[in-house]
């Protein structure tokens, strides 16, 4: 559903837009859904704040992380936008039960971490209630939350595992990775009558990057090629595309062209997109800041080893986090963050350009 | 409290069908019917009858493992519901679902379910759809004493505590957890009284009498459409037989006990004051018990003659827009 | 009820150390010299001290996001446990943790704990390894009033009062989780009300008053102690500043509200009362805030030279007999 | 820890045992470790059953599903055979504060299903509270549970996920195959001072074997190798393990020699074994029964596809279930399930004989 006019890498600057904020791409598109379709309302932990006090003249105290919320509960009031205990399994649950008898409910989970505690709700309801059923029910939830490493949060407010949910049948996940593309998909997914979780990587809330004014939905389960290259295919997803670019600056001064894919949905998965890529490149490193085991970047990999197997001059290549925690000291958080040199290096070692 | 005419005979005739079903399917599961494990709720019949008695298909329910009564008191039929336990492709879920996944959406069965406390906050969720788009419409979550004890169950009281939703909270306290007895469990003696943590009425019912248990859903439900907010019913019960079709439970309970349970069986109880107050004539009671037996053999031949899912539907019903999720061997 | 001298000295010394450590906490941490998010507790140090005060090394704790009343309390050392939030090697986890997951298990701190509610079941274990090995220690669940609304909190009441463990549920009720005012978010005036529900005694403290918290918590203790089971203590409180370093509370609280719960500083109210009641002398106090400015002084000092762990520490500790996880960069 | 005089594919026939049931092995193994380290006790619902009903006669009404923890009680009593409500987030937290401070508690979940519940105490609790507190402690418990499709249960208790547990760093898993294995993994997961998840298929829990009298632990992170073989590797775990033994069975009917890797391991992951059997083989195919997407299968597909990739004659192959929930009815189920059968035309495929 994106424009043809639009180049893939965004759209072109000939169509009205602005520079903004990543955050306030996200919180300008829950602003235009939440007027396009009624049936959307918003749920989490102070997604408004101060609840119940806007008669001291105290309202909208919070907004959700990273403001994805803020604002809101001045327009659509506190029906639309509502605060709620600190309960994930009943507020999921509730937003099955509610999707499943005519709302769209948009949760905000806060912290990706969280989602363990809502996790039953998630995997044996949200999932599993269409299959079950038989195709009884559709289950037309968002569920959004910040993820990954890099703010000094550690062990359990840094988690990134959306190998987890891509594993599990019946749900969708999406992962931007720009204002233009959280813009798109965050539409997507409320649209879209599956049960999809957003991944906000942390360190991309602040990204600033060209929206379109118009509201456009980006297709689950295409992704995008953000550069051409012919001798390496660079795969990214979240934060990940953001260090694949910044890898293929690099390796383009070192005249190593590559060709980096940033797969947008994690599940579906737009699986032609990257064995194309990898059948023309013959070479490919996955990034994914994920834990490594059973991880998006293995799955990929297990693919290309599959279906491109005639193709590959080189062995597949991940840069992941280390199978550890996220630690908290600085040092050890960055050093658990795969980076732009750590995807150079392999890619050099992969090419035998050291 | 007044039943009108056409009520009583439905729920006469509802709990008599929930018997049948149960007692011809804990037949037909020990043949090698059923294809998986059956819960059975015989003896637990007042409490899905004489609550789902003031419910319309525009209000729903959320159901447990053991959800046979609560479907078939929500008007679910019974003959798709014997088709879905015998994995047939004219079962209520094309019997992908089977006796713990039995919904039906038409009739506001939002679905039985295999995690033991995991459908309370659906009814919850449907609860705030009403409310949010001004439905009169009510959510009712039947769960089990031992349900009781999970954090979801606690975490959806307060959530529909707060916000003044329209639920039902319906603990049928059967006394037993698979073979954990509730006493061990529960450290009170009354599961309705952790509704005053809540702020909520907490209300325990003898729920091995329909009028009883009619009296106090009435005004539950009332309160809940009025916008006064949830309640949580304790319904104390028991279940004839054993956690499912080959448990034997006098390994945890003692006959001697079975014995007082039954002395109050909902059916024959009704039916002694249906006569004693003239509310329906024995010939009334006989020809509805006569139908739906007829009913019940039907849905079982119903069940048998049907054919089984192609294997297609291994792959369809995953995702609404995506038809191909992947399948196994590549 | 009678304190020790001895004892007294300890809570004064205590409740002023934790303040001290959280302004000056808050000061480096808008300086930037703490590498995260950083929760202060100053305005609730009555609780962990008046709890604490009854407690060995030998007695568990388990704690919050809002963990560092509850370490102090507990003896953890504040130049290591600034260290840790500094992200230093010797830090109380080597920098490995943070403000959020500040641990001592030489004092018997199980660790803060950055999942709300997730803690509190940490305690249940550490009194059922007490009643297990007959032990007569007990465990303290330190959580939020935000905190009792999650479903483990409910369980682990549930399951710490049918097997009568020796624990005590400290719920610090400083009326706000993050913005959310607990008002909105508990249906009930008291969380101490929801004891009832798992029969267990429920008793709401004032928790700006450490004479009151040490009473209540005397109590609830010796019962644990001898077998009878454990208590919820509401403590209510309130905390000065925002959630965290960069929160304004402004926005959700009027200052009228914050300068009511500031009269009743527990500090300034116990020096009242120990000066009035001859417990301490002016000088006692005086040379004891002295003390306790250096040593915290010297903690940021102590942090501030302490050196970063080597990178080689991303690697170690994910197992204790597994030395070789994978590494990322392959 | 398998003496070396034993067979790798189990103990040779001259040591004292019996041909048992794998239940009866995992019963003996509880029994044996409860009789070893009086610190090990019991925990889950209805592993007695029956519970505080001792003084009516009643006593060990239950034992635990597929009589997992039957006859216990009657001689470890109540103390260390407990019976707990249906709590399994508190259930598992109590186990891990109990491990925190002293105890090794072994907690019974029922089926592999019902760890969502607890998810969250095992992946922010158990799993982390070792790195986040800096190596200061140790979280010795053992969970086990039901796992996998084949008898009617349905959607909600079928999961074999050990994919979203293997990604999870600090969690160790094992996937015992056979009566010798269960006795020795368990008694190795139990002895292990990491958190460990045993998880036992439902099509195993008959299954007759040989098992030693003697107490032994097989070492966690080792695989073993079922059979010799040299045209293709096929891998397998739990139950698949037994399906791969089959497809090689059939697979020498028709002159193809199939080595057979059972992995016991599911984390940490004995990578050497799978590698030198592929180097050897130069073919191979994984079977898991588990859904596909970021499964244990695409995991070891990405390690050869990287580590092996040079001595790869041909794409890598994976064998697992469909990217669905599990459905109930018989014919449904029995395709979900990777059998011998698939095995088989994937290999002939592969191996280009058809
Ligand atoms: C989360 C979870 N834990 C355990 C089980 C296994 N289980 C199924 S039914 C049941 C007992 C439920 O007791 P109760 O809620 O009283 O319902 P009843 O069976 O008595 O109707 C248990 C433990 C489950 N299905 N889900
Ligand atoms: C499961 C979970 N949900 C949400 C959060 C985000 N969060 C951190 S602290 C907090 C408020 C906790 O309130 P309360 O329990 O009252 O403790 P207080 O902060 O007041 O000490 C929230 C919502 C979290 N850390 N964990
Ligand atoms: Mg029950
Ligand atoms: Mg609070």
């Amino acid at each position: 559903m994106v424009s043809t006019a639009k180049s893939p890498l965004g759209p072109g600057y000939d169509v009205p837009g602005r520079e903004i904020r990543y955050r306030e791409a996200f919180n300008k598109t829950l602003r235009d859904e939440l007027n396009r379709d009624p049936s959307v309302f918003i749920m989490g932990e102070d997604v408004a704040g101060g609840a119940g006090r806007a008669h001291l003249g105290l309202i909208d105290a919070w907004g959700g992380p990273f403001a994805a919320t803020k604002g809101l509960i001045q327009d659509f009031g506190a029906r639309r936008i509502k605060d709620t205990p600190i309960s994930e399994a009943a507020m999921v649950g509730a937003a099955v039960g509610a999707a499943l008898t005519g709302a769209r409910p948009v949760v905000d989970l806060m912290y990706f971490d969280f989602v363990t505690v809502a996790f039953d709700q998630l995997l044996s309801n949200a999932a599993k209630s269409r299959y079950m059923f038989g195709g009884q029910t559709k289950i037309p939830i968002t569920l959004f939350a910040r993820s990954g490493a890099g703010t000094g949060h550690a062990a359990q407010h840094s988690e990134n595992f959306y190998s987890i949910l891509a594993h599990i049948p019946g749900l969708k996940v999406v992962a931007p990775s720009d204002p233009y593309t959280v813009r798109g998909l965050l539409a997507g997914a409320i649209r879209d009558d599956d049960p999809v979780i957003v991944c906000n990587h942390k360190k991309l809330i602040n990204l600033v990057g060209f929206v379109p004014d118009e509201l456009y939905a980006i297709e689950l389960g295409k992704g995008r090629k953000l550069r051409e290259g012919g001798d390496v295919t660079l795969v990214g997803m979240s934060w990940s595309t953001e260090v694949c670019k910044q890898a293929a600056e690099q390796l383009a001064k070192e005249d190593i062209s590559a060709e980096v894919i940033d797969l947008l949905s994690i599940s579906p998965l737009d699986e032609d997109i990257i064995l194309e890529s990898v059948k023309k490149t013959n070479r490919v490193v996955i990034v994914d800041e994920d834990t490594p085991r059973c991880s998006m970047a293995s799955e990929i990999a297990a693919i290309i080893a599959d279906k491109a197997f005639d193709f590959l001059d080189a062995p597949v290549k991940r840069v992941t986090g280390p199978h550890t925690p996220v630690p908290y000291s600085k040092p050890l958080e960055t050093a658990f963050i795969p980076d732009a040199a750590a995807v150079v290096t392999t890619t050099k070692r992969l090419l035998g350009v050291e | 409290m007044q039943i009108p005419k056409e009520k009583l005979h439905w729920i006469y005739e509802t709990m008599y069908r929930i018997r049948r079903f149960e007692e011809r399917l804990l037949e037909e599961t020990l043949k090698g019917n059923a294809m998986g494990v059956a819960h059975t709720s015989d003896g637990e019949e007042a409490g899905p009858t004489g609550i789902c008695a003031h419910l319309t298909d525009q209000d729903w329910i959320a159901s447990t493992h053991r959800g046979h009564g609560h479907c078939i008191a929500k008007g679910v039929e019974t003959k798709r519901m014997m088709a879905e336990i015998f994995g047939r492709y004219t079962g209520m879920c094309k019997g992908k679902g089977g006796s713990m996944h039995i919904a039906d959406f038409s009739k506001g069965m939002l679905g039985a379910n295999g995690i033991v406390g995991a459908s309370v906050p659906l009814a919850v969720g449907a609860a705030l759809s009403a409310q949010y788009f001004g439905r009169d419409t009510v959510g009712v979550a039947f769960f089990g004493d031992g349900a009781s004890n999970q954090g979801v169950v606690h975490e959806s009281m307060n959530l529909a505590a707060i916000w003044r939703l329209p639920v039902i909270f319906a603990c049928e306290n059967n006394h037993y957890a698979e073979s954990t007895p509730v006493e061990y469990a529960v450290a009170v003696a009354d599961i309705a009284d952790r509704a005053s943590g809540y702020g909520i009425p907490g209300v325990v019912v003898d729920g091995m009498d329909v009028f009883a248990v009619y009296e106090a859903a009435a005004e539950a439900i009332r309160r809940a459409r009025a916008g006064e907010g949830p309640t949580l019913l304790e319904l104390k019960t028991y279940r004839y037989h054993g956690h499912y079709h080959a448990d034997e439970p006098h390994k945890y309970r003692l006959p001697e006990e079975e014995e007082l349970w039954r002395k109050r069986d909902p059916i024959p109880n009704f039916e002694r004051r249906a006569l004693q107050q003239k509310l329906m004539s024995a010939e009334e009671l006989e020809s509805t018990r006569i139908r739906i037996e007829k009913e019940i053999e039907d849905a079982v031949k119903f069940a048998l003659e049907s054919p089984l899912p192609p294997v297609d539907e291994l792959y369809t019903d995953v995702y609404v827009n995506y038809p191909n999720p992947v399948q196994g061997v590549r």
